[in-house]
């Protein structure tokens, strides 16, 4: 037989509670209102001085059940429900759960809808690897410089999308077979002004800090992660590169218009925090890319697919699984139809709990600290991992 | 990529005990799922890992799905001649059948190593009360871990061999299963019952009507 | 050590201190040199204010006031600098971040101060109900305390030095570490692991970066010959050819003795990169996590009078005290290029604030233990030579200049190797 | 050399120190309530009633068809038809009500409408002392004119002009070979096309 890989390894580095040499072991309650959780989230944290002996994840604090909401709302019901997901990407959550009930529907898409959803993407990647840049160096104790940096070029997107889609955050754009609303010449012209913006914003952030001693030597060999875990544990998106493998959706699977653009594929070395985070630094610089390429290639045309429905929306039983490369990892929906208005079943697969998995493998015998800027690189947002 | 007819003739030779059946996907671009049998899903999950054609290391998404148990009602037609000689009567015949329901657990595998997928992996409980455990196939992939643990938490599907099955999302005093279809929500989830007017004017209602039919 | 006796102790050396004829004989209406510029009304200002509310007392009970009024003076400007301080900070920060910073109370934000006072005092005072309510009562109260003494040995201008001790410089250092006792004292009391843990960290930080504190202005000491701060300000008057400024800070061994003194500076007042004790986004506000209201307003005014006092220190001893910078300059009161200085390097505490991310504790005390030690420890080497060398003329003087910068920036750039052998910025491949 | 990236950062903060004193582009503050900023077209909060006339109540545009409080995925729109004496539709609500404090803003309802008679407002300052009554609006709270949608929405609002002159086109040329006094026989026009 083949080897199983061993569950969580916190067993082995917990010795006993009261050693008479060592003193006792501190456990602490980290979360689920702590600074530095991202939101609701708690951990059991089993310290030994300020080295992390054992770490339990408890979730659930912000559980609303998304899925059962879902299969008790029609298909359309579900867009605005998606936004609510992963709330910095209402965009690509939306963009996944089209995508499953087009496959679900057998439904096309315009090409100018196509390229819409790529460039929304790809600003949704920009704001929110920005964001993140911003909370893993808050996280590392710099007091808000970076953060408020990085959340000046997020309103610019953000702004964009209330332009297009009438809200900042929870967007509700995509529609089973096309967009909601067309892009106008002068949004788009906005978004290259922003595009073309963002490098120099990117230089200016990567002089503030990446070269910063304290944070090199803060993140390097912090959190390293083995290519062989991240590949058992379903580790997606930034964090997976980062361990050296190379498997981004948009290269692999070639959803939307993918295939047409021509840009890189970051991989990090060591798998540390330091590479999660320069990973995504490069990503952005290749987001660049892509849109610039669609901006300049968007063909004038309709948005939505005639036949495509918005009222009375039954697609024939069925299942299907979408999942595209949303900036947090692979996000996917799994709808099973039975022909009637609401689908049967109603899955997220969401990337931010299933990265969560090797957060204990990542932070034993790291510091307590350590443990703050390993959970603040992999990236969660707290809306998608309790649904 | 094989396709799942394929594999599903490969695992059938490599395990001849093992039931493995194809459960069609009518949906444009979807693809048949494989059922296995609880006893061989974890042999045959490491042979899908590991198998170098295969490779399919990264299960992607797993997820339950309840099936409760459906009356199916079917219609025969027969047609009898007419002892007396007039013409052939139909006669409908309707008989009820009830299908038992049961508890699915459907594993999404990609493989990073190739860049394929998916194959998609079913494997089902006996019913929805007491045959409810499956093995799980978080040994063969980690990323199972806090996906079964959630299953196990909204659907109630008890995985053997799991290292660590707790509930996820709801809290560990929590009984029954929310994301099962025939859960009835409580009036309150919380214990106490809260001084919100319509909280309370719930909970007096249900409360006070069993003692009114004397029935405890 | 425990608390009960760190103060038996501390006590001990205050009294034994011979305290009267260094008062009465510092403080008492001073005799000017001659001269002075024209400016010498306003350089006298301070004295000759106190010297007409004390001039008709008694003579006996003349060094008191003088010691009230001085003790009433350092409460009122530092608390009000305190004040101000806050307000500062958040603007600049705020600026910084491209915000207004407060800007709501008062105009442009002026009022704000009061503001957070009013909030700060009427907030309810929280104790847990595990806390050791003594020691989580006595911790803000000794904290303020021990900073605010401090600020007696250091020379705001010229004579204008509150007590006028012969070891001011050890003094001041002796009070100021105490100052980590108090925030163990708050993180022990307060009965909150967080607390706790922060209160280990305070202690580890006190441990560690006392001894790069006290060995970088030790060539200081070698080269002004005087452990009093009043002979250290002596010795760094004067001009080169009235343009440059004997400061120590120009000196390579008093430069390299400013760098590290100024990082240990910000890990003893427990500013950022070395907020450890109170890292907000790891110990939620450490040992800060169980006050409220008064004595969280405490902690807040310790913790800026402390930086203050540090600040006053380092001006005193490297940057020339109250001394102008530039001989034409010295029509300005000295107390006012005092508080230049001092606002200067507050200003850079914040700047500092703004940038920097924070360190890991045991970077923390690696940094300090084999990066701050050793350099400090070599300084002490550079500042002896740099005394033996004083007569050097001439060509000499070259050599002199070559050898300690050798001395200075070698061992920074060897040990700075050693870092960045470890932590370097990486190359990254495509997919 | 050990030092440069705390340097550079330190000239970058000092930087943008000095540049949110006179660059617009760093300082990027809005002072809210002083300086309002102009929100954008498509802009959405809540919804509210288009009706055209001068009379509210009577001109509302909405024929409580119910398809939108179907729809709704929060459940936040309760509808009940209007009937006249004799107990038929008056093809008007009796009540509209809309719990603002449960809708997520999501605009389905406008989508779904086919009779262009619930739009998206704009207007947020709607906070209130009162969380049950005061969120709850009601049909008088909801109706808002057809030259404050135009105002708010002027490119949306025109093609909704152009699509219900058309419907109401097509149904003269219908209803005039047919018998002419059914307006009830009037077909709900498609629904609009998604707006610019």
């Amino acid at each position: 037989m083949t080897t199983a890989f061993t569950p969580t390894p916190s067993g082995a580095h917990v010795r006993a509670v009261h050693d008479p040499f060592h003193g006792d072991l501190l456990e602490i309650s980290m979360g689920p209102h702590h600074p530095s959780t991202h939101g609701v989230f708690r951990m059991m944290v089993t310290l030994d001085g300020e080295n992390v002996v054992k770490l339990k994840p408890v979730f659930g604090y912000l559980h609303r059940n998304h899925e059962k909401l879902g299969e008790n709302t029609s298909y359309l019901g579900s867009m605005p429900y998606t936004d609510r997901l992963d709330y910095f990407c209402s965009m690509t959550n939306n963009w996944a759960y089209a995508l499953a009930v087009e496959k679900l529907a057998g439904q096309p898409v315009p090409e100018r809808a196509e390229y819409l959803r790529v460039i929304l993407a790809e600003l949704t990647r920009l704001l929110n690897h920005t964001c993140l840049a911003g909370f893993l160096l808050q996280d590392t104790g710099a007091s808000g410089t970076p953060l408020m940096y990085a959340f000046r070029e997020r309103e610019k997107i953000l702004d964009l999308f209330e332009a297009l889609s009438g809200s900042r955050m929870m967007c509700n754009y995509q529609r089973f077979g096309g967009c909601r609303i067309d892009a106008t010449p002068a949004w788009l012209a906005a978004v290259r002004g922003i595009v073309d913006g963002y490098g120099a914003f990117l230089d200016e952030y990567e002089e503030l800090i990446t070269g910063n001693e304290i944070l090199l030597a803060r993140t390097q060999n912090v959190g390293v992660l083995s290519p062989a875990l991240a590949v058992s544990a379903g580790i997606t998106g930034p964090m997976l590169r980062a361990a050296g493998v190379d498997y981004d959706l948009r290269k692999v699977d070639g959803y939307g218009l993918y295939p047409r653009f021509d840009f890189r594929v970051p991989l990090g070395a060591h798998g540390d925090t330091y590479d999660r985070y320069m990973v995504r630094m490069l990503e952005m610089r290749e987001s660049i890319g892509i849109l610039r390429q669609a901006l300049a290639a968007i063909p004038d045309g309709p948005i939505m697919d005639p036949k495509a429905k918005i009222r009375g929306f039954r697609p024939k039983p069925g299942e299907a699984y979408g999942r595209i490369e949303g900036p947090k990892g692979e996000i996917g929906f799994y709808l099973i139809s039975d022909g009637t208005p609401n689908p049967y079943r109603y899955r997220v697969r969401p990337p931010s709990l299933i990265n969560l998995t090797v957060l204990e493998d990542l932070c034993l015998g790291h510091t307590l600290a350590d443990a703050v800027i390993i959970l603040g690189s992999i990236d969660i947002v707290l809306g998608e991992v309790d649904r | 990529m094989e396709t799942p007819e394929q594999i599903q003739a490969r695992l059938a030779a490599r395990f001849p005990a093992a039931a493995v059946t194809l459960v069609p996907n009518p949906a444009p671009a979807g693809m048949a799922a494989l059922l296995v049998d609880a006893a061989h899903a974890r042999q045959i999950a490491f042979f899908l890992r590991e198998d170098p054609e295969l490779k399919l290391d990264y299960c992607s998404n797993a997820t339950g799905i309840d099936w409760p148990e459906k009356e199916i009602v079917e219609t025969t037609r027969s047609t009898l001649a007419d002892p007396a000689g007039g013409p052939p009567r139909t006669i409908e015949q309707k008989t009820k059948r009830i299908q038992p329901g049961y508890l699915e657990v459907v594993y999404h595998l990609y493989s990073m190593a190739r860049k394929h997928g998916p194959v998609i992996l079913r494997v089902r409980t006996g019913n929805r009360t007491d045959q409810v455990t499956l093995p799980s196939l978080t040994p063969v992939w980690r990323s199972c871990e806090f996906q079964e643990r959630e299953i196990y938490d909204l659907f109630g599907i008890t995985f053997e061999g799991h290292p660590d099955l707790r509930r996820l999302l709801m809290w560990d005093e929590f009984t029954g299963h929310p994301m099962r279809k025939d859960y009835v929500e409580p009036d309150d989830y919380e214990w106490e019952p809260t001084p919100h007017e319509e909280v309370l004017e719930k909970a007096k209602r249900h409360y006070a009507a069993p003692e009114k039919e004397g029935t405890p | 050590m425990s608390p009960a006796v760190w103060f038996g102790e501390v006590g001990a050396s205050l009294l034994a201190m011979d305290w009267t004829p260094a008062i009465a004989s510092k403080l008492a209406p001073t005799v000017f040199p001659t001269g002075q510029t024209e400016s010498a009304f306003a350089e006298r200002l301070p004295l000759l204010l106190r010297d007409a509310v004390t001039g008709s007392l008694p003579e006996p009970w003349r060094w008191l006031a003088n010691s009230l009024i001085a003790i009433v003076a350092i409460i009122v400007i530092f608390a009000s600098l305190f004040a101000l301080l806050t307000l500062a900070e958040r603007k600049i920060l705020g600026r910084v971040q491209n915000r207004p910073g407060p800007n709501r109370t008062g105009w442009g934000g002026i009022l704000q101060p009061l503001a957070d006072g009013i909030k700060m005092l009427t907030k309810e005072d929280i104790v847990p109900a595990a806390a050791d309510r003594l020691l989580h009562f006595l911790a803000p109260v000794v904290l303020l305390a021990l900073s605010i003494v401090t600020f007696a040995v250091i020379p705001y201008g010229r004579h204008l030095v509150p007590v006028e001790l012969d070891a001011a410089v050890l003094y001041f250092f002796a009070a100021g570490a105490a100052t980590e006792l108090a925030i163990f004292m708050a993180g022990w009391a307060s009965r909150n692991k967080y607390s706790l843990l922060a209160a280990m960290r305070a202690l580890a930080q006190l441990i560690s970066y006392e001894l790069p504190l006290l060995l970088a202005f030790v060539p200081v000491v070698m080269l002004a010959g005087s452990l009093a701060t009043t002979g250290i300000v002596a010795a760094q008057g004067g001009w080169l050819g009235g343009v440059l400024p004997h400061w120590h800070v120009l000196t390579p061994p008093g430069f390299a003795g400013f760098v590290i003194f100024m990082i240990a500076a910000l890990a003893e007042s427990n500013r950022s990169p070395f907020d450890l004790p109170e890292a907000e986004s790891e110990l939620i506000a450490g040992h800060l996590t169980e006050y409220s209201g008064f004595k969280y307003a405490l902690f807040f005014m310790a913790e800026y009078l402390g930086m203050c006092a540090l600040s006053g220190m380092a001006v005193t001893l490297f940057l020339g005290g109250w001394h102008a910078p530039l001989a034409a300059l010295e029509f300005i009161p000295s107390y006012v290029w005092f508080a230049v200085k001092l606002l200067a390097l507050l200003l850079g505490f914040i700047w500092i604030r703004a940038t920097f991310p924070r360190l890991r504790i045991d970077q923390l005390t690696r940094l300090a233990w084999k990066f701050l030690v050793p350099l400090a420890l070599i300084n002490l080497l550079t500042g002896g030579f740099w005394v033996l060398t004083t007569h050097w003329t001439g060509g000499m003087l070259v050599v002199r200049w070559a050898i300690a910068l050798v001395l200075v920036v070698g061992p920074f750039l060897a040990l700075g190797r050693q870092f960045q052998a470890r932590y370097a910025p990486r190359t990254y491949r495509y997919a | 050399m050990l030092g440069t990236g705390l340097l550079k950062g330190l000239a970058v903060t000092a930087k943008n120190f000095v540049g949110s004193f006179h660059d617009p582009k760093r300082y990027t503050t809005v002072e809210y309530p002083e300086q309002p900023t102009k929100l954008p077209e498509n802009y959405r909060n809540f919804p509210f009633l288009v009706f055209d006339g001068e009379q509210p109540i009577d001109g509302l545009r909405c024929v409580a068809c119910k398809i939108c409080e179907a729809e709704c995925p929060p459940q936040c729109i309760y509808i009940i038809p209007d009937r006249d004496e004799k107990g038929r539709p008056t093809k008007k609500p009796k009540v509209f009500d809309l719990d603002v404090s449960v809708c997520m803003s999501c605009q389905i309802c406008v989508e779904v409408c086919p009779f262009d008679a619930i739009k998206m407002d704009q207007h947020f300052e709607i906070a209130t002392a009162d969380r049950f009554n005061g969120l709850l609006l009601h049909r008088e709270d909801l109706a808002k004119s057809d030259a404050y949608y135009h105002s708010i929405h002027p490119t949306e609002a025109a093609q909704v002009d152009e699509i219900l002159a058309e419907a109401k086109r097509k149904a003269e040329a219908k209803a005039k070979p047919a018998a002419p006094a059914a307006p009830a026989a009037v077909k709900p026009p498609e629904p609009p096309a998604p707006a610019v």
